[in-house]
């Protein structure tokens, strides 16, 4: 994963990229740029890196070891919001809403939002999900405080539910084929938080603050590269999955396509593009945000969105 | 007295070099606080982080006592049947080498959410050590003595009691002064993974909400409580071998 | 009580023991004597059931022998003192293995540490003891259990002349009183000729029987009072050149 | 011939068990899969995994070879002089007990995305263990050869060369052979960290796209990684320390 | 060449030396004796820089002693070899040490493994020989380089009669050709006459000087021939009684 097998044109920029989170279906299309030829014909010599999590990935960013990374935006900017990180800019938004949800099994105690009191709930350990079920909490009407939490890490989860030691998690909707893989093919009741949530965005594209100050034209080329790329999977599920597999054999086909087929709607709303970050959308976003507690008031769309590179 | 100064200064030391450093280099307190920051994030809260040090340390030495006993106990079969040593031991090492992380969330999946994975992560990732230098110890018997043993007819039993076992421990020792640091490991990575109670718990959930200076006083903490219980262990050693140190020089 | 007969043992290429035929009666002491290296040690091992022959048999009490039996007592040749217990508690550790009455067999190592000139150190760990001392104290563990065979492998020789004396005597009073029947290797000839009631004198390597001398010195002997000088002369002079 | 076939036994017996329970009590493959479908998983991609063995094997021998070179040294030096014992003993300990988890990304925010925070890992995770052990090993030296060095107005370094070393070589190993299974862990734990390369990154990725036959097939991997680095490092003992089996009984 | 005065040692309680004054002339061979326990081990590490004494000077060669010389060789009462190395491994290690020329000194080596009777072993490892062949090496390790001044702990503890007193002869040569100043503990007085030019006599806890004895028997001594037979009986029989 290291290293461009298609040979970088000469004069090409050197960029190392980190995913969101390893190599599953919603990072596909980096290696399809890749595949694809896009970093190529953008002069960019991409080094592919596979992300840990949120944090970890914004921590490699400000450290100087990645110029680009896929990351949750909504985690991203809460870090802002506290103070921390606050040199990074989103230049695309690949979901237009948040994937977060409640995943739990058909014929299981929770049916609806209104059942998730005094059940219990898995969730990675402080992850957004927990961060930002309050204030769904509030929205469906709920006493937030009434959900016992059970922390763990991401690859725990299905099993978790499977096993029934939670009766729900919160959890990335796209991850809801693994789960019913996990439970043995039983169907799964998912709650986005995006439906009570609307304005929340789901990952983006990121980079610090000095490239998109001092290099907007090597983001410019990195953002456009990727948004086809993103395009170019979710019309064609299937290859994009062939292509990951290709580059990261422990990736699974069948679980790429049931992830990118999940988040198609989430990349491609109507009447915007593709890696649209709307300025407005941003500031109720942070507003959520505020509502919610998470962040202090006063972090401004422009310091976490460079909107001079947002695709237009 | 003296005893005590030595590593006081050691420490004395350490501190001041990270001190100078954070302070002379700039660095950022969420990459790495300086002491002063660590000790105010203890102040703000030391009933709340004292009592995950105690969560973290029951589990601790409850997990190291089991695997310091089993683990001798295992060294003891294992050198007593060569035929059983040759059959389990790849077995024990292949068992080992599975990353305590990637166990720490089957052990929640099969013993729940209580106390119980974090003890079980404790006992195995402590176990290999202890049995390692107990069958090494065990099979360090100078010749003279165990013919000696032989000689008076000893059951395999009286033998290991009245002369094997005694002659091992000041390497049983060695192992059980490794273990101990892995045991606090242990527990760590249970309550990383798990983060419900614990000081791994405080350094997950402080480096969720960016909290780097309440990261580093659990840490700092967590490095107390080692060494602790690695000098109550040296101790231990000191107390009971004191024939130990007189045959060597 | 103890017979062996076609009695060898190699160490790879080495020829310890060749062919030993021996046989000691009850309550007889004999006294082994060869040169450094010859198979002494190796012979008493063997006679312990702590090494096999690599030919012949070896009867004990009318058994033959395959593992160390419980009475029979073996002074090594080195002391093998257990560093981490005191001088008593390694005397008591045969008691403990043994299984003797705790309680007058604690008296009966105290006693024996006395007449080795160890009363006052019984408490001591052995690095705190000198060669000599150590070397007693091995004894009195053999001692204490009451051996029906008692197997020496050179108990004095980290003793000063009078010391070895003084146990030489006790030694002969405790065989004249336990009747336990004892092979006694030794490198001294005058100690041989003064404790045996026979002396197998071995070929150096590989071992053999040269010969067997019957020491007919009435007892008790000792060389404090220079009594039996002739006979003991006689001896002596012809277990030397026999070693020769 | 006989010494493979014990070994050999243990393992088949223990597969089989597990094959078993695998089929007798209808576990499902996401939970624990059958011995099949591991073969299975590694057959469809052998080249593939093969590869990332190589990967990890190379991290962790390079990484065990620093930690025992290095921790071998520092014993001497701990060793040598009672003071900087006592003075940076603690301080070791406190180090020591940092989770490696939790150093992980560190390390990769130093060093970067290449080999070198990996192999950093495993020199951390497989150091103290060997300085503890050997530390033992050169305070073991019976007090008669130590007297005999200093009658020889032996200097420091020829006490050690000639006299404390050879004799510590087997407490050595014992440190080494912890130190060997904990340096795959530590390969792992970085990989497991920053999934790019080796087999535990197979084990991150192929769980996130829950293919458990691939992991168990990575871990599989790892296994007979750990036990033939194992037995490398025994059989190198034997080779080395003829003397030291002899003296024991 | 040596000279002690006023030498005590403690070990906690035990007062192992008392006020220890002695003179060991340049080229004198000095023997020790003394019950066992007494102290003479103790004295021979004091002298060798080992042990520090609790009161009182030691000088070797008009310089205090403070740690071990290199011209001073000592043999310990046990042989104390390294079971990692060969017979000539084990001899060789003086030479490593003390950086002596290699080719010469291995040929040396050889010659007293050789007149020690242990030529056909020097490939050995320690655990494979006899007590006595172990006491062998440990002598030929001190004797290896040259030493001015050599103490021996009982040498010839382990060995027979008939090897001790060939080693006996053997180490009379090695003396008159070395002239190294010699302390030689041992238990036996018969050795410590034949070989002495003087008999120091230790008296039992706390070991003070009874008595130093000057044995007036032209050399080469033997006991073998019954030569001098007169003067050493008359040595014998006293040193005997001081003993007591
Ligand atoms: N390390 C020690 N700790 C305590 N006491 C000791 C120590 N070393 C020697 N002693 C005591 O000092 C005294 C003299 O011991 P030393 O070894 O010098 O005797 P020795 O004359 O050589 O006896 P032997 O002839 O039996 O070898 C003994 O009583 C012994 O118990
Ligand atoms: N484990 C062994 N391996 C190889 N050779 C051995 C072993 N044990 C003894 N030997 C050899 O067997 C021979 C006899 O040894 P043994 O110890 O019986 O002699 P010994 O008569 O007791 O001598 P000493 O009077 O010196 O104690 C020696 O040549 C010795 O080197
Ligand atoms: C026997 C043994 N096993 C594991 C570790 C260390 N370790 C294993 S997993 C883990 C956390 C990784 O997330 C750590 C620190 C050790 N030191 N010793
Ligand atoms: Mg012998
Ligand atoms: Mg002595």
């Amino acid at each position: 994963a290291c290293s461009d097998e298609a040979e970088p044109a000469p004069g090409s920029d050197k960029v190392t990229y980190v995913t969101a989170f390893g190599a599953v279906g919603r990072d596909a299309f980096a290696w399809v740029a890749r595949e694809k030829g896009y970093f190529a014909a953008a002069k960019l010599d991409v080094t592919i890196q596979l992300g840990a999590a949120t944090s970890e990935n914004l921590r490699v960013l400000a450290a100087g070891q990645a110029q680009f990374i896929h990351n949750d935006l909504v985690g991203s900017w809460i870090l802002a919001g506290k103070g921390e990180y606050t040199d990074i800019r989103a230049i695309a938004a690949s979901h237009q809403q948040t994937l977060v949800s409640i995943v739990a099994l058909e014929g299981g105690s929770v049916k609806t939002a209104k059942d998730l009191e005094g059940r219990k709930v898995g969730a990675a350990t402080g992850s957004v999900n927990q961060l930002l079920f309050p204030a769904y909490a509030k929205r469906v009407g709920i006493d937030a405080s009434k959900v016992l939490w059970v922390n763990t890490q991401p690859a725990n989860l299905p099993t978790l539910l499977a096993s029934g030691q939670v009766d729900a998690l919160s959890t990335f909707l796209i991850g809801a084929k693994g789960i019913e893989k996990a439970a043995g093919g039983r169907k799964t009741v998912v709650l986005p938080y995006g439906d009570q949530l609307k304005d929340l965005f789901g990952n983006g594209l990121i980079t610090t603050a000095a490239i998109a100050r001092d290099k907007p034209d090597l983001a410019r080329r990195f953002r456009d590269a990727m948004l086809k790329a993103l395009e170019y999977t979710i019309d064609h599920p299937e290859e994009a999955a062939q292509i990951l597999k290709k580059a990261q054999p422990a990736a699974d086909v069948t679980a790429a396509v049931g992830e990118i087929t999940l988040m198609t709607p989430y990349v491609r709303a109507t009447g915007i593009p593709i890696g649209s970050l709307d300025q407005a959308r941003v500031a109720r976003a942070i507003t959520t945000l505020e509502e919610g507690g998470l962040i202090k008031p006063g972090l401004k769309p422009e310091a976490v969105v460079d909107f001079g590179l947002v695709p237009k | 007295m003296k005893s005590f100064a030595l590593p006081v200064a050691g420490a004395v030391v350490a501190i001041a070099v990270w001190w100078a450093a954070t302070a002379v280099l700039g660095v950022r307190p969420f990459f790495l606080p300086s002491p002063p920051d660590i000790v105010a994030a203890f102040l703000a809260q030391p009933g709340y982080l004292l009592r995950e040090a105690w969560a973290t340390l029951t589990a601790t030495v409850i997990g190291f006592l089991v695997a310091a006993v089993g683990g001798v106990l295992l060294a003891v079969v294992l050198t007593l049947a060569q035929s059983v040593s040759r059959a389990t031991l790849p077995l024990l090492v292949a068992l080992n080498s599975v990353p305590k992380v990637a166990l720490a969330p089957l052990l929640v999946l099969w013993l729940g959410f209580g106390a119980a994975p974090k003890v079980v992560l404790v006992v195995l990732i402590c176990f290999f050590p202890v049995v390692v230098a107990s069958a090494a110890g065990l099979g360090s018997t100078p010749a003279e003595l165990g013919e000696l043993g032989r000689s008076l007819s000893a059951s395999r039993w009286q033998q290991y009691a009245k002369i094997r076992l005694p002659w091992a421990l000041p390497q049983v020792f060695v192992g059980l002064k490794i273990a101990i640091s892995l045991a606090v490991i242990g527990a760590v990575v249970a309550e990383i993974n798990q983060p419900n109670h614990g000081l791994g718990a405080v350094v997950v959930l402080s480096g969720m909400s960016f909290d780097t200076p309440l990261a580093f006083a659990a840490i700092a903490l967590l490095a107390l409580l080692s060494v602790g219980l690695f000098y109550a262990v040296a101790g231990l050693e000191r107390l009971l071998l004191p024939w130990a140190k007189a045959i060597t020089g | 009580m103890i017979g062996l007969s076609g009695v060898s043992r190699r160490f790879g290429a080495v020829e310890a023991l060749a062919g030993i035929d021996l046989e000691v009666g009850e309550s007889e002491f004999l006294a082994v004597i060869g040169r450094s290296g010859c198979g002494k040690s190796t012979l008493l091992r063997i006679i312990a059931g702590l090494l096999e022959p690599s030919a012949g048999t070896v009867v004990v009490d009318g058994r033959p022998v395959r593992r160390p039996r419980r009475d029979v007592a073996l002074v090594f040749q080195r002391p093998a003192l257990l560093p981490w217990r005191t001088v008593l508690g390694n005397v008591l550790l045969p008691v403990e293995i043994l299984g003797l009455p705790s309680a007058s067999s604690r008296k009966h190592a105290l006693e024996l540490l006395d007449s080795a000139g160890l009363g006052d150190v019984h408490g001591r760990l052995p690095h705190e003891l000198s060669g000599g001392m150590q070397q007693r104290v091995a004894l009195c563990r053999a001692l204490v259990q009451r051996p029906r065979v008692l197997l020496m492998d050179e108990p004095f020789s980290a003793l000063d002349a009078l010391t070895r004396a003084e146990l030489a005597d006790r030694l002969q009073e405790l065989h004249m009183g336990l009747r336990a029947t004892t092979v006694f290797v030794t490198h001294s000839i005058q100690e041989a000729v003064l404790l045996a009631d026979r002396v197998a004198v071995l070929t150096p390597r590989p071992g053999r029987i040269r010969k067997i001398l019957d020491v007919d010195i009435p007892r008790p002997r000792s060389f404090g009072h220079n009594a039996h000088l002739i006979e003991v002369s006689r001896c002596v002079a012809e277990l030397h050149d026999l070693l020769l």
